[in-house]
């Protein structure tokens, strides 16, 4: 059967933009920094959205404390003239919203770094330019639009036309109403007349090549990438518990649950929400649940039933750092052994570990075809620091047109577990054809009755177990990245892609170091012990305590990555640090 | 009893001999077929237990799943493909037990399924522990001295949460139970039924003999619409009254989630339509 | 307010400025200090969430354990060393959601321990979700066009499962709230005591305003002795009632089990013994 | 500190008396089978204390189905001069209950089985040695004695002393009031006459030399050994949830709570369990769960819990076939990579699997000891087969008389998780000492408050995951039996070692072959690595369907062994089966 909308999970070209040759001028970090519910989102929604309408690529990721007020969180914005989509260490133009931020921030700043604020609230000896924004937003009217007013200014300092800034803020406010939106047209306006104040005075410079193509490109963070994923993989039915950092994809598809069509369910707890899944794949449903480890953590059960009943199950599972309550709002890749293990039992699953935007709206849609496919629970193991990043998106992966089902029109004869040579039985549904469908969590006969007999026992398990020995056209293959002829090879999985191949292109060694990307973790691809083989060093990057992917690998192969570069303090890798280390 | 079309030949009954179980697996197949319920429409979903096995033994769609876990299934199943009729179907350990925290979510949410419990105040699989019904002062291998709880009084609960239908029978006194959940069936919402089911093999205390003396009919006098009434007769402990405590009409589940506010089509038969994800990728461009 | 043994000097409080969980929070120090209890003899176990994080803002012995969770472990305290005063303390969502069958159990068996609900009808820390006790029609990122559940009635529930401490206060009534919490930590047995605690960034909807106006105090005249008035009182929905609804007395769990029957010395106190372990090796051999 | 009970842990000499030379006249094996609640139990019960009691080694096992009456259920009781204590196929004794038994054994008879039963109740046209149990037992009053009838000719069989029999009777029955006892030892005798009778027609010689030894030694089952070596840890806190086949543990436990001092309680489900038993480690208490597969699933978030407040915890995993509720009263060994992986996040455990019963007192005892020194949890990974088994022990380890305790009093100015240099922060517990104890499932400091600090987390997983990296004398050894200059190396854990090593003896290649066999699963022993490199062939047993050992050794040490040997049918080995296929 043809899937016309297969053609999207191909070619590796679709990264082949991404390059870092960059002088300072052309590649800026802005580090916005305060408590929760500051500003700091506000700002960064105005300013992003402007630079990228601008035709400046933009990248954007934060790290958060688990409150609502208070603390201190920032939030990194790169932008530059080429895509950007990794995090930096580097601070070049600081936004400290009050005084705790700077202190917070000390390490990352240097001499070349550039920081705006209003000097009396920051009480710091730093040199600050400084932009009395709140003085400005109350004579305007109001305190709270301080945020509209250093969008503003900082969209300025980087030559934005007034037009365009004024266009981006009239197209965010025009639904609050009229006077709203006047007084934040004039706040960005006072911003944008303080900057080109401020640079003229000061001759700060900023220098980056505005590109026409930008405009109009996707700019998404992960949730939005998984969600919209799931949409085009045919969900329609969603329940789950909310849980940092799994819940933004929850909030999306209720959001639009109606025009989707998809069934969105906050469950009791996250066992109800697993076991709700089963049975709306059971009832012809596609099912996902969204969340994070220790939720999982509550669905192990039920995993184990969907290996039991052969049912498809679609799991986006939200890494964050661990054990228990852990770190909720910071990142890890601490779940895979997790995920790879989970129910008890055995039986098969697939698991996938997207490290681009793309690659996360396209796995979580071929996640549905895999699980309905081959009737295995199928994971999208993402973390806190892909989901949470953004990032201007050259090509976004079309949505299919259609949909291919496997679900059979049953006859009176049928039976859910007929034998079948690749393990496979064809699905039937309730309510569709003339059979009756049974599935039990007991180990059961061809019919889905309970049976003790140790032969049908044996055959079941072999059954189950064969499902996903050949996924043929359907695994996602190793990407390879640089030079062919690599001495090193960087290996890694997840949200650490970006990070690691760029800090890769700016050691510069590209002949002699290259980097073999997994989507696919597990079943790991076949030609990867040749990959590790041809290596005279091979090096594993995990933001993880253990190396769960070189521990995987070593049981899968035999073989023994030469060094782990791992990081488990909460915070994502940074390219400076990677090329330091790598 | 005549022959129906849920009978299951063949088929090798898993029960003791003289277990409550036979008569409501009689009773079922004898109101499905009275109330000419669509085979092709209609799903059993089950736990794990005596009780939970009770699917295996008619013909029907089941999905037997696990142990505490049938209602989140029978209320996914309902919304998913709204034209089936569930009926989630267990033992008291199962759903009082492990599922109780389903319970009480699955009265707030009120879907429009029938929810059995087999109640024989015992765990019949397990061989014999306390389940949460058990009476005190139950000895058992594991409550060596007798139980220690209070017993779960799940009418009391259902009505607490405003279940839109509470209703208790005894397997032994089949007619009126079979009245009582043919009601339960039609009755459009989430509907509860408290069997009393005598486990011969590990409850020497509540017997057949010892359910006939302890329980009585609720008559007529007793209006189900009065919750606080409704309460009060599921907190007897004298005689524990049988019948229909309480019933209220209230919207259902599924009619009120957003996805068929507008369009009353179940999900599955809605075919994929790629323009509301293009719509909302588009915005993402702006 | 007075210093009391419990401040903790120097730390960083998560929650935002107005929350009613500060109310409570000054409200637990005086009761404590006015109860003169022993910190030394006092654990607090909660959950997470924004009122879960009480514990940390407080010099006590804690127990600070997963999402809705709490309840077992006070259990399991509370029978390893009966010395000990234990408060289960955490929100809506912890105890009512995830923790609802912890709830429904750990009345059951009567443990003498103080469960405080911070009642905010949303779940704070996750940014605003609907909890089992928000209202019908609230609306949240995720119940986008509201509640359609029945919200969940925790005294109703408790009542119905004969808990022998029901209450509920509003944090705005601090006097009030103050002499409900005391006498529920005076109470032999599992105290339950709902609080009404506005979530100012949340719920917008049930604020302080909004409980001051939709509550009112239980008088004299409910006696809370009666299980059906208090049930009828708990599901009063035009004004909620504020008070005692439910007080009786009876044995608590660690009083009945079979090791502390004879000899009341906590286990952690008893030095281990190996006789007993060899009688029971030495039956083995006949 | 000196451990007076540490001596109980060493000692692989206690094995060397097994000992598998022996001829038909010296081992035989009797199987009983019918329906579930027939009365295979109560003749297994008596039968087996009168051959014990008369000197003869016993013992038993039995495989049944997940029904409490009907179906078809049987025991197999191996009686022997020498110590016997493995599962056969082999069939010498067979005595059906009903016409389903026979059909049900088929496979397992052959021309050397005698068949013992009442004729007409069989219908069955194999020759069949017709005894009239139920008349008899009807013409001393009641059917009921039948079974006792049935014991009583089997032990006549045996040549057993009727004073032996009947005093034995007399112990089991004597409670029960003196009318039953008569009437009992009525139905003995008569059974003890129509074995005297039969013998002396048919020429039947059952030829087994008796041992006095015997008659005092322990006889008791897996779940008898974990309870009872719960006990000997000190255990004083069990919440469980019941579930086959961990219920026994419990039940026994509970039925001796009071004397033993133990809080038992049966909790609302699995979730419920394990938070208490941290709740009650907390306090001081030193608690057990005892559970199957899909319980443990639900106490997977309470593991990465009890990792992340270091709490000690010690749960009895009593496997059986899955995935989901599998084969609920079969056994297999299924779960070992969901123990080693279970719970988000990083930390770290202990798991041991015992093959003999002596080693699942010591591992439950010494269990309870590493879990409050090392603060992690501690497995014992048992399986119905194991637990279902029993025989008698020449020596039974001894119990402890003391038992150290880790917990220190606490200062004023006392912090949970202080820093240590071997990760292991003293533990203080509520109410002894002048310090508070704070624990937390959120990252916390020193003092167990929330922190974010990056700094401190890097450090707290440090800690956390260094405390086992250092077992000493506290590891079980690796255990190898048989040549030392073997050529093939068979590897097994868990409730396989008796049959494999059996297997072996009966191979006899002893110097070729060698036996390793691990107690501790994990850590995997250093030493290890060496004994595979020196094997030409390594294979591995396993009851299991993926081989969850040997990918376990494979990704710590690398090395993939040669053969794997598994079986999933619900059953276990039999020692005919690996006789051929080792
Ligand atoms: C998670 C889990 N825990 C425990 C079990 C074991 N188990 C199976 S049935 C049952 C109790 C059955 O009691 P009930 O629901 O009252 O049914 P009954 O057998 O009495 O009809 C238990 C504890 C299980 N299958 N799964
Ligand atoms: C197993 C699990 N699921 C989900 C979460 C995420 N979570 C943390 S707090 C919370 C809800 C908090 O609501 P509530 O208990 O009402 O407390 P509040 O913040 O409102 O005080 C949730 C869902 C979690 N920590 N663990
Ligand atoms: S054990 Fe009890 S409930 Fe189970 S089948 Fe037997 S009589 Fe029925
Ligand atoms: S979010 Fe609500 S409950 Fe949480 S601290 Fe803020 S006001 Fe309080
Ligand atoms: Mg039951
Ligand atoms: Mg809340």
């Amino acid at each position: 059967v043809a899937l016309p909308w297969q053609t999207i999970w191909v070619s590796k070209e679709r990264r082949s933009y991404v390059s870092f040759e960059r002088t300072f001028e052309n590649d800026v970090s802005i580090v916005l920094a305060g408590e929760a519910g500051q500003g700091i989102q506000t700002i960064e929604t105005i300013l992003a959205r402007i630079l990228k309408r601008a035709g400046l690529y933009v990248f954007g990721t934060k790290e958060y404390m688990s409150r609502v007020r208070g603390g201190t969180n920032s939030t990194e914005i790169r932008v530059a003239s080429r895509p950007v989509t990794a995090f930096v260490d580097r601070i070049d133009l600081c936004v400290p919203l009050d005084d705790k931020a700077l202190p917070y921030l000390e390490r990352r700043l240097s001499e070349k770094t550039l920081i705006v604020g209003e000097q009396q609230a920051l009480k710091s000896s730093r040199e600050i330019l400084d932009v009395p924004f709140t003085k400005i937003a109350t004579e305007i009217g109001n305190a709270i639009f301080a945020n509209t007013v250093a969008a503003g200014f900082l969209a300025g300092l980087f030559n934005v036309d007034a037009a365009i800034i004024l266009e981006v803020i009239t197209r965010i406010f025009s639904r609050k109403g009229d006077e709203v939106l006047e007084k934040n047209r004039q706040a960005a306006q006072r911003g944008i007349d303080l900057a080109r104040e401020a640079c003229a005075k000061y001759a700060i410079n900023v220098d980056i090549r505005k590109n026409p193509v930008v405009v109009g490109q996707v700019m998404m963070s992960g949730h939005d990438a998984v969600a919209l994923g799931a949409a085009a993989g045919g969900c329609n039915f969603v329940a789950s518990y909310p849980m940092s950092p799994s819940t933004g994809v929850l909030t999306l598809l209720a959001q639009h649950a109606a025009e989707l069509g998809i069934v969105v369910e906050q469950a009791e707890d996250e066992i109800a929400a697993m076991n709700m899944g089963l049975g709306s794949w059971y009832a012809g449903g596609r099912a996902m649940v969204t969340t994070s480890g220790g939720g999982f953590a509550l669905m192990v059960e039920g995993l184990s039933l969907a290996g039991c009943i052969e049912s498809p199950m679609v799991i986006h599972l939200a890494q964050r750092p661990g054990p228990a309550t852990g770190l909720p709002t910071r990142t890890e890749q601490g779940d895979l052994e997790l995920a790879l293990h989970a129910g008890h039992g055995e039986f098969p699953r697939i698991i996938f570990a997207p490290g681009t935007l793309q690659d996360a709206f396209i796995c979580t849609a071929k996640a549905f075809y895999l699980a309905d496919k081959y009737q295995v629970p199928v994971f999208i193991l993402t973390d806190q620091f892909l989901l949470d990043s953004y990032y201007n998106i050259s090509e976004f992966p079309e949505c299919p047109k259609e949909i291919e089902h496997f679900i059979i029109k049953t006859t009176s004869d049928y039976k859910r577990y007929a034998r079948a040579q690749n393990g496979i039985s064809p699905r039937g549904i309730p309510g569709f054809g003339e059979g009756i469908v049974c599935v039990d969590s007991d180990e059961h006969d061809e019919g889905g009755y309970i049976t003790e007999d140790n032969k049908v026992r044996t055959a079941m398990v072999n059954k189950r177990l064969k499902k996903i020995s050949d996924l043929g056209e359907d695994a996602m293959d190793l990407e390879l990245y640089r030079g062919k002829d690599f001495k090193k090879l960087v290996i890694g999985w997840g949200s650490t892609f970006h990070t690691i191949l760029e800090a890769l292109h700016r050691r510069g060694k590209s002949d002699e170091e290259a980097f073999l990307f997994l989507t696919q973790v597990y079943p790991l691809p076949d030609l990867l012990i040749d990959y590790l083989r041809k290596a005279k060093k091979v090096v594993c990057i995990e933001n993880n305590a253990t190396g769960q992917l070189a521990k995987l690998i070593r049981r899968e192969t035999g073989f023994e990555v030469h060094r782990k570069i791992l990081k488990y303090s909460g915070l994502p890798f940074t390219v400076e640090e990677l090329v330091q280390n790598i | 009893m005549g022959k129906t079309v849920f009978d299951l030949e063949g088929c090798d009954i898993a029960w003791c001999p003289g277990c409550g179980n036979y008569g409501i697996l009689n009773i079922m197949k004898e109101i499905l077929a009275e109330l000419s319920a669509d085979p092709q429409k209609l799903v059993f979903v089950s736990g794990i237990g005596q009780a939970a096995k009770i699917p295996q033994y008619l013909k029907c769609h089941y999905f037997n799943g696990l142990h505490g876990r049938a209602l989140p299934p029978a209320v996914a199943i309902k919304a998913t493909n709204p034209e089936l009729t569930v009926i989630a179907e267990s033992g008291d350990g199962d759903m009082y037990g492990e599922g109780g925290n389903h319970f009480l979510h699955t009265i707030r949410r009120n879907p429009d399924i029938t929810n059995i419990v087999h109640n024989n105040m015992v765990y019949g699989l397990t061989k014999g522990q306390a389940s949460p019904t058990s009476e005190k002062g139950f000895k058992t291998p594991v409550q060596v001295e007798g139980v220690i709880l209070e017993p779960f009084n799940p009418l009391a609960v259902a009505i607490a949460l405003d279940a839109s239908f509470v209703a208790r029978v005894f397997v032994g006194f089949r007619d009126h139970a079979k009245e009582v959940i043919k009601k339960a069936i039609l009755h459009k919402g989430y509907a509860l039924v408290d069997i009393f089911q005598p486990c011969l093999t590990f409850n020497k205390i509540n017997t057949y003999q010892w359910f006939r003396e302890h329980t009585y009919l609720l008559d007529a006098s007793h209006d189900p619409k009065n919750r606080t009434r409704a309460f009060e007769k599921a907190t007897e402990t004298e005689k524990l009254p049988l019948g229909i405590f309480y019933e209220h009409d209230k919207p259902a589940f599924e009619e009120q989630l957003p996805v068929y506010k507008q369009d009353r089509t179940s999900v599955i038969k809605r075919s994929f339509r790629s323009e509301p994800i293009e719509i909302l990728i588009k915005k993402f461009k702006e």
